[in-house]
């Protein structure tokens, strides 16, 4: 039995270490961690892993890591990464994940304007990135690993295995005894720095979001309270360590309540390892749920026709009844009838199929999701929701309760959180949540958050009439049209991204005579049709500039200025040019966050000849475009990019649909 | 969680030195028929090394493969392997001393998948008696999930997680190849034999595999012995190199001084490449 | 003592005390021997030529022998029914190489082989539906085959030779050269040689593997008519006989599967030993030793010479 | 459609190994055995339990049985039918010499004489493959019946040459001889072919089933891996042996109640072939469907004239079945040489991704 805390007992636990040390004993038999290796689920209960964590955290300290020093985690979601934010904590050090996916660059910023002095990395690949740049980090001391594969032949002078560090605590475990270490943790602080997240951020360099105990743990036990979460939900950690959704679920919900986080076996396995677990709380970005959407259309694309017609069949009918049952609403025998049969013939085996069997709540957030792909998970009876968030708020600003959900709001103001709208239009909140500052960055802090503690999202909003938040866009990015129309990019291209067809699209506008977009196709569905029409391409590029699927486009175009033209502030801001671009928008290339969200200005100045051969009534534009290879090699791509003209539509909207 | 592969069951026999001589092979001549396939050939393979065999096509370096690990029956010559001397001796006997191959065609169980197929590399290490295997409980299920953890952490070496329950038939060669390596490694041979293990890969698979030699002569210290076309990966991988021609052998040394011998220039240049 | 002397001893002083017996048993061997011959020389066909081990040729003996005797039957003039019965077995070739082997081209062996068990399960029912199942007499007089028997004193005994015998013995050696000439001679017996070399050379001059499968069945086709006749000569033409045709097997495993005369020697052997071991050992077993003894001797003779009579050596590779 | 995969999830490699993963699977199974057991005794009727599902069953045996020996390790055989009368003979030998010893135990013990004979006749395997095998079998299957007919110790020197069974019971129940009863019968054979069906496929998932696959798959490779292709030939010569046997033992004693050689010959085997190719090489499950289908597959044509109000007689509808037969086994080759189990796993595989087509 591990030993108990000496932090006073029957005192709420303040820190995440103190939550550990309480969860060893509360759900000491319960599974805490789950992870997909040599083909089975590993398993450890909360007392394992505190046992675990508790040697390693002594080696750490052993290994010279002092309360204040940061320590860098670098990897994908595996136990060892979310110990070590807990062991880490556990003697006061200040953990900062790093995304595993970030090129040398980035990491070289992070870690040296974080001063880490160690760095936890996942496997070779890791420690041979920070060991690469190892000459540009002043502070970064030592270098410990996970995965020992390949390692075995390195200098180990400051490079240490996880187990050789658990060696080291082993001995003062073994001397001392734990003592020393439970004062530490009992000593823990809420207003102690917790973690540090550097937000990806859209321009500029990240910035080091300084979160504290309080901030986490207030903000996870409302979450928790919010959705009924108690420790039988089995979650899937599959988003990256460094964004702060995963923080919250995967590492301080979870402590809260003392949930079982499963890691999957690796990032190509995710799709297979959810299926397994069958997450009953899950949380992913409308990307995810679009995805998925878009394989089970070509899926079924691919079905026989009895099928393909019992699909269509049942699909209708969860359109039309799926949500009023799954609200609770009156429905009627019969068709809640065709309903169950369509639970047994299609809505079951399709959530079984996504691993969705046994979801409790479902979460999406980061951006809009389409209204119809919303629909389609909610009328298959699963209770997926829509929250609005942020680093800096600890994740939750707002969300939506059971029961009130609409899929074009962001739900009401989190528990806690307060919401203001200020005059030019921007979301500003006060909350427990609110972070502590910007890392080394008094200037970005004070600009972001005032004396009072409201912070300001950089989003355009309103709150409607049932006191629910409304995101149009990003306050800068909301621009007006040479005629003084508003300009709502990304609300324009959320609408062009509900096409299963369209897979990105940015659109241009501000301070010009009308609305023009870069679209790029969805590779997936679009290359599943020309495989059904026998149009047959080697690449994305040829697939991208063939005639007919302009004429898609055109034709998804018309309908998005359709709905426009209903819509008072937005009639004015229809597309009346496009053009599909010659390559995918990547984060290699720096067009996309690493969170894959467009980064417009950057786009803009890339492919600034085809905004002018959007403007200038051309039909055709040369570009050639520099792009990183998936290997690190550099080259050259060109194409001569066509470019089409779509209908608009005058404004229909009429003033009695305003009075409503 | 960083388990190795178990080496205890091979070092208790395997007490000879990093650098000795593992294998010499003496005066060998093997003929089919009144055809010579290797005439009087002699080289030693010594532990912990990486040893090719080059030559030409039809040089008698598979049948050369062949005699090490008992297929064959050399009409003349010795062979000692860890010091003792051996006789006419059955396949299966060269693999319970510890010798592994992979094949030129790969030469997978097709009807199995591949976790079986690296189970099966284990073959001479499971003993549970037929009774045990009645019930499949007990024993024999023990020692079976105690091979799997070994099998799977060779699966986690090369690499093969995504496939590990997928029928072998149905992989793309590069795999098959790889399965097939995860096969003899499972074996924990002190003798690795590898007939082409690059033959008909792409360049990437091709570094992979290098990659994967490479680290298994590493880190389990395994000896190698492996046949190849591609001069070059061999000049690359191999401590020593010996070449053959028309089954005799025509030069033996390290890759630098192979590549600079006059015989083996001669050999290659005569046949197109 | 005595069981040694019943095996080792015994038989051989009843050979030297009744040589004419002994005769008269050689002859029984020589004559059955040369019927096994024509069976293997059927399988010898297909299996040169396909690869395919035709487990249906002991039924298409059957089959051919019963359509020409009720043809015959069904008022039929002899020879006509004789020309007919060629016909049918023509069709059949092509229905078999249409409707079974030109979908398993490429399959493994065994599957093949699997196959023509299914083939003859299907013409044994197929031919109990049209021919009915009880035993008919064979044809041999109208056929215009000789019937009758000379006896030669020989050895202070007497040696009975059926005219049948020889003309089975006859027509067998003439099959045989025909083939022979066949093979050797014509284009397509060219081809069919090159197709038993390899697939792809044979392709490569011209020659449509699906065409040649159609010959070489039709070939054994007559021969399992020639084979039919001269068997239901000898006794009733029935179903049973399917069983008896098995007995090519170890024929084949003595004489090897490609050898046309090795289907001849490895018949001649089988019927010799089978007839003396019968009469001269057989006793002391009880007797009905025929039906096994041709097995066990190929089984021997397998265990040390896997390769057969006249096969080479097979060197396995990897 | 039945599935509902998710969520369950391995976290030990005893439930990753275990025969049936699937928690639907496992259901399954329970109902069949639950219909097995309890419903066909109670709701089936003597003429379908006495001609239907007792020879299903036994054949079902027999065919695993052979499926062992061809589908799992390769030795194509056509010497079934002579090993099955091995276990007879030998079942029927030793209740004459042992006649209070539990006939159960008997049947099983007859099992151990058939290995034997079998692993006898699988000796040549070791130098003789492919049709030669095929020789070596036909060998056996000729020389055992020879021994039926020649040897009148083994039928106890009947006149008829026939054997015939003794009654016999267990807990008061008459389970052989003519006045056992059908269901007592029935379940005698069931519990028994269910025994020896977990047995089979325990040990085909083992390290010596994994023996036979390697040989079966490449022998040359399974040798070079260490295996000895003495004692993986001859278990699984005897261990198919032993199955044939038992099957042999039951058919005389809980299904036929005499039995002549006859009931042994080469026919015989074909038929167990058939439902091995038919059903599936390599598959236990393969076995059972063969044998349904080749055993029921016959009624079924006897019966569906009359039903039709035709009148075809016995031996016309025999003729149909070997045709029928016959070219089902090229139809299934040609168009799926893994046979029905095939089928089976397709059909699985798409409930498994139901709706989705792959």
């Amino acid at each position: 039995m591990p030993s108990k805390g000496n932090f006073i007992e029957g005192n709420e636990p303040v820190t995440l270490p103190q939550y550990m040390l309480l969860n060893s004993t509360r759900f000491a038999d319960l599974t805490a961690m789950r992870h997909k290796d040599k083909g089975i689920w590993q398993s450890w209960t909360w007392a394992e892993a505190y046992l675990q964590i508790r040697v390693f955290s002594i080696g750490l300290s052993e290994l010279g890591l002092k309360p204040g020093d940061k320590i860098a985690i670098v990897g994908q979601n595996r136990p060892w990464l979310y110990w070590t934010f807990c062991a880490a904590q556990a003697l006061g050090a200040i953990p900062v994940p790093v995304y595993a996916d970030s090129v040398a660059e980035e990491m070289v910023y992070v870690l040296e304007h974080a001063e880490a002095s160690m760095a936890l990395c996942q496997d070779q690949e890791q420690v041979d990135k920070v060991l690469s740049i190892g000459d540009q980090l002043s502070k970064l001391k030592k270098i410990i690993y996970d995965e020992t594969k390949g390692l075995r032949d390195y200098d180990h002078t400051n490079l240490h295995s996880i187990e050789d560090v658990k060696k080291l605590g082993e001995v003062v475990l073994e001397r001392e005894g734990d003592a020393h270490w439970l004062e530490g943790v009992a000593n823990g602080k809420g207003d102690d720095l917790a973690v540090m997240l550097y937000t990806s951020g859209t321009t500029g360099k990240p910035k080091g979001v300084m979160l504290s105990f309080d901030n986490l743990v207030i903000s996870a036990r409302n979450a928790n309270e919010f959705d009924h979460l108690d420790s039988s939900e089995e979650i899937l950690a599959y988003l990256p360590l460094a964004w702060v959704g995963d923080h919250v679920f995967s590492y301080a919900q979870t402590y809260l309540c003392g949930y079982c986080v499963c890691c999957p076996e690796s990032p190509d396995t995710v799709e297979e390892n959810r299926r397994e677990i069958a997450p009953t709380y899950f949380f992913a970005p409308p990307r995810v749920f679009e995805v998925l959407l878009t394989s089970i259309i070509v899926q079924m694309e691919d079905a026989g026709k009895i099928k393909k017609k019992m699909f269509d069949y049942f699909m209708a009918h969860a359109n039309k009844v799926g949500e009023p049952i799954l609200n609770g609403e009156s429905v009627g025998f019969l068709d809640r009838l065709i309903y169950s049969l369509g639970e047994f013939f299609v809505y079951g085996p399709l959530k079984n199929r996504m691993g969705f069997t046994r979801l409790k709540v479902g979460y999406t957030a980061g951006e809009a999701i389409g209204p119809e792909i919303f629909k389609f998970y909610r009328s298959l009876g699963l209770n997926l929701k829509q929250l609005y968030g942020q680093t800096e708020a600890s994740v939750y600003i707002s969300a939506q309760p059971d029961g009130e959900i609409r899929a074009d709001t962001v739900g009401r103001p989190s528990p806690g959180v307060e919401i203001e709208i200020d005059d030019s239009g921007e979301v500003l909140y006060r909350s427990p949540g609110v972070f502590v500052g910007y890392y080394k960055d008094e200037k970005a802090t004070a600009s972001t958050k005032n004396k009072e503690g409201w912070v300001r999202t950089g989003d355009a909003g309103f709150l409607d009439h049932d006191g629910h938040l409304k995101i149009i866009d990003r306050a800068k990015d909301v621009g007006k049209l040479e005629d003084g129309s508003l300009f709502a990019p990304k609300y324009i291209e959320n609408k062009l991204k509900f096409f299963p067809n369209i897979k990105e699209a940015v659109a241009f506008g501000d301070g010009r005579n009308m609305v023009c977009v870069f679209l790029n196709i969805d590779l997936t569905s679009v290359g599943n049709w020309a495989e059904r029409n026998n149009i047959s391409y080697a690449s994305y590029q040829e697939l991208a500039a063939h005639p007919e699927v302009y004429a898609t486009m055109e034709s998804h175009i018309e309908q998005v200025n359709k709905d426009l033209a209903d819509e008072e502030l937005m009639a004015g801001a229809q597309i009346h040019r496009f053009l599909v671009l010659h390559k995918e928008l990547d984060p290699d290339d720096g067009e996309l966050t690493r969170t894959q969200k467009v980064r417009r200005s950057f786009i803009a100045e890339r492919y600034d000849v085809l905004i002018d051969a959007l403007y200038d009534g051309s039909k055709e534009q040369f570009v050639e475009t520099e792009v990183v290879f998936e290997d690190g090699r550099k080259g050259n791509i060109s194409a001569t990019v066509n470019i089409g003209d779509v209908k608009t539509f005058p404004a229909t909207f009429s003033q009695n649909e305003a009075a409503e | 969680m960083n388990a190795h592969v178990n080496q205890n069951s091979v070092s208790a026999i395997d007490n000879i030195a990093k650098g000795d001589v593992l294998l010499q092979v003496d005066n060998i001549s093997l003929s089919f028929g009144g055809v010579k396939a290797i005439t009087d050939i002699s080289f030693d393979i010594r532990k912990g090394e990486i040893r090719a065999i080059i030559g030409p096509n039809g040089a008698g370096k598979t049948s050369m493969l062949n005699v090490i690990n008992g297929f064959y029956h050399p009409q003349e010559g010795t062979i000692s392997f860890m010091g003792q001397q051996r006789t006419k001796m059955r396949p299966y006997v060269a693999a319970s001393q510890g010798i592994s191959r992979t094949f030129q065609n790969v030469a997978l169980f097709s009807g199995m998948s591949t976790l079986d197929n690296i189970m099966a590399g284990r073959c001479l290490k499971m003993h549970k008696s037929f009774f045990w295997q009645i019930f499949r409980h007990g024993p024999a299920l023990d020692e079976e999930i105690e091979h799997r953890k070994v099998v799977e952490d060779i699966i986690e070496f090369l690499e093969i997680e995504h496939i590990r329950k997928d029928p072998v038939g149905a992989l793309p060669y590069g795999l098959q190849k790889r399965v097939e390596l995860a096969r003899a490694l499972a074996a924990e041979p002190i003798l690795l034999l590898l007939d082409e293990p690059m033959a008909g890969m792409n360049l990437e698979e091709k570094e992979d595999m290098s990659r994967f030699i490479i680290e298994v002569n590493e880190q389990f210290g395994t000896t190698i012995a492996l046949i190849e076309h591609d001069m070059g990966v061999v000049m690359d991988l191999a401590d020593r190199v010996v070449v053959l021609d028309y089954g005799k052998k025509i030069a033996d040394g390290k890759p630098a001084e192979v590549q600079a011998d006059q015989n083996v220039i001669d050999a290659y240049l005569g046949v197109a490449h | 003592m005595e069981l040694l002397y019943n095996i080792f001893i015994d038989p051989f002083v009843q050979m030297g005390a009744m040589p004419d017996f002994l005769l008269q048993v050689l002859w029984e061997g020589f004559v059955s021997g040369i019927l096994y011959a024509l069976l293997a020389l059927g399988f010898v066909l297909i299996f040169k030529a396909s690869g395919v081990f035709n487990f249906a040729q002991g039924i298409m003996v059957v089959f051919s022998a019963l359509s020409l005797v009720s043809l015959y039957a069904a008022g039929v003039p002899a020879y006509i029914a004789l020309a007919l019965a060629i016909l049918i077995m023509a069709a059949l070739a092509v229905t078999i190489e249409r409707v079974v082997l030109r979908h398993l081209v490429n399959q493994d062996d065994i599957i093949l082989f699997m196959a023509t068990i299914g083939l003859s399960y299907f013409l044994i029912g197929f031919g109990e539906l049209i021919f009915g199942g009880e035993p008919k007499a064979m044809i041999t007089e109208e056929l215009g085959l000789p019937t009758g028997s000379t006896t030669f004193d020989i050895f202070d005994g007497i040696l009975i030779l059926q005219h049948i015998d020889i003309a089975a013995a006859v027509i067998a050696a003439i099959l045989v050269a025909v083939l022979a000439i066949f093979f050797s001679k014509t284009r397509i017996g060219r081809g069919l040689r090159a197709v038993a070399d390899d697939h792809q050379a044979a392709l490569s001059v011209g020659i449509s593997l699906n065409q040649i499968w159609a010959i070489v069945w039709f070939a054994s086709g007559i021969v399992a008519l020639a084979t039919g006749i001269m068997w239901g000569a000898k006794s009733d033409v029935s179903f049973a006989l399917q069983i008896v045709a098995l007995k090519a097997l170890p024929v084949l495993i003595l004489g090897g599967f490609t050898s046309v005369p090795g289907a001849i020697v490895g018949g001649l052997i089988i019927g010799f030993g089978e007839k003396l071991f019968e009469v001269y050992w057989g006793g002391l077993l009880g007797g009905g030793v025929e039906g096994w003894f041709a097995y066990v001797i190929a089984l021997i003779f397998l265990l040390f010479r896997p390769q057969g009579l006249f096969g080479e050596k097979i060197i396995e590779r990897v | 459609m039945f599935y509902r995969e998710a969520g369950q999830y391995k976290t030990n490699y005893k439930d990753d190994l275990a025969t049936f993963p699937i928690l639907q699977d496992r259901i399954a199974i329970g109902i069949y055995l639950v219909i097995a057991f309890v419903a066909i005794p109670i709701f089936g009727n003597d003429f379908f339990i006495n001609s239907m599902m007792i020879p299903f069953l036994i054949f079902t045996l027999a065919a695993i049985g052979l499926n062992i020996l061809t589908g799992y390790t390769g030795q194509l055989s056509l010497g079934t039918g002579a090993f099955m009368g091995v276990g007879a003979y030998a079942c029927y030998k030793m209740t004459t010499i042992f006649p209070d010893i539990n006939i159960i135990i008997l049947v099983v013990l007859s099992g151990v004489f058939s290995a034997g004979i079998g692993a006898i006749f699988g000796l040549p395997s070791l130098r003789i493959k492919g049709f030669y095998l095929v020789v070596t079998t036909l060998a056996a299957q000729f020389f055992l019946e020879w021994c039926f007919i020649r040897i009148p110790w083994l039928y106890n020197y009947n006149i008829s040459g026939a054997i015939e069974v003794p009654q016999r019971e267990i807990m008061g129940v008459i389970i052989t001889g003519a006045s056992a009863s059908p269901t007592a019968r029935y379940l005698v054979v069931l519990s028994v072919v269910v025994v020896m069906t977990w047995i089979a496929s325990n040990i085909i998932q083992g390290r010596i089933g994994r023996s036979w696959m390697m040989i079966r798959d490449m022998d040359i490779a399974a040798e070079l891996m260490g295996v000895r292709p003495l004692q993986a030939k001859l278990s699984a010569f005897a261990v198919s042996s032993f199955y044939c046997g038992v099957a042999g033992a039951m058919m005389v004693f809980f299904w036929l109640g005499a039995a002549e050689v006859e009931s042994f010959d080469v026919n015989q085997s074909f038929r167990i072939l058939f439902m091995v190719v038919l059903g599936g090489l390599g598959s236990l499950v393969g076995c059972y469907m063969g044998a349904a289908f080749i055993w029921m597959l016959p009624i079924m044509i006897t019966i569906a004239p009359s039903i039709f109000g035709l009148d075809i007689n016995a031996a016309t509808v025999e003729h149909i079945n070997f045709m029928m037969i016959g070219g089902l086994i090229i139809f299934f080759l040609i168009m799926e040489p893994h046979g029905l189990a095939r089928l089976w796993s397709l059909a699985k595989q798409k409930l498994r991704v139901w709706p989705f087509p792959y």
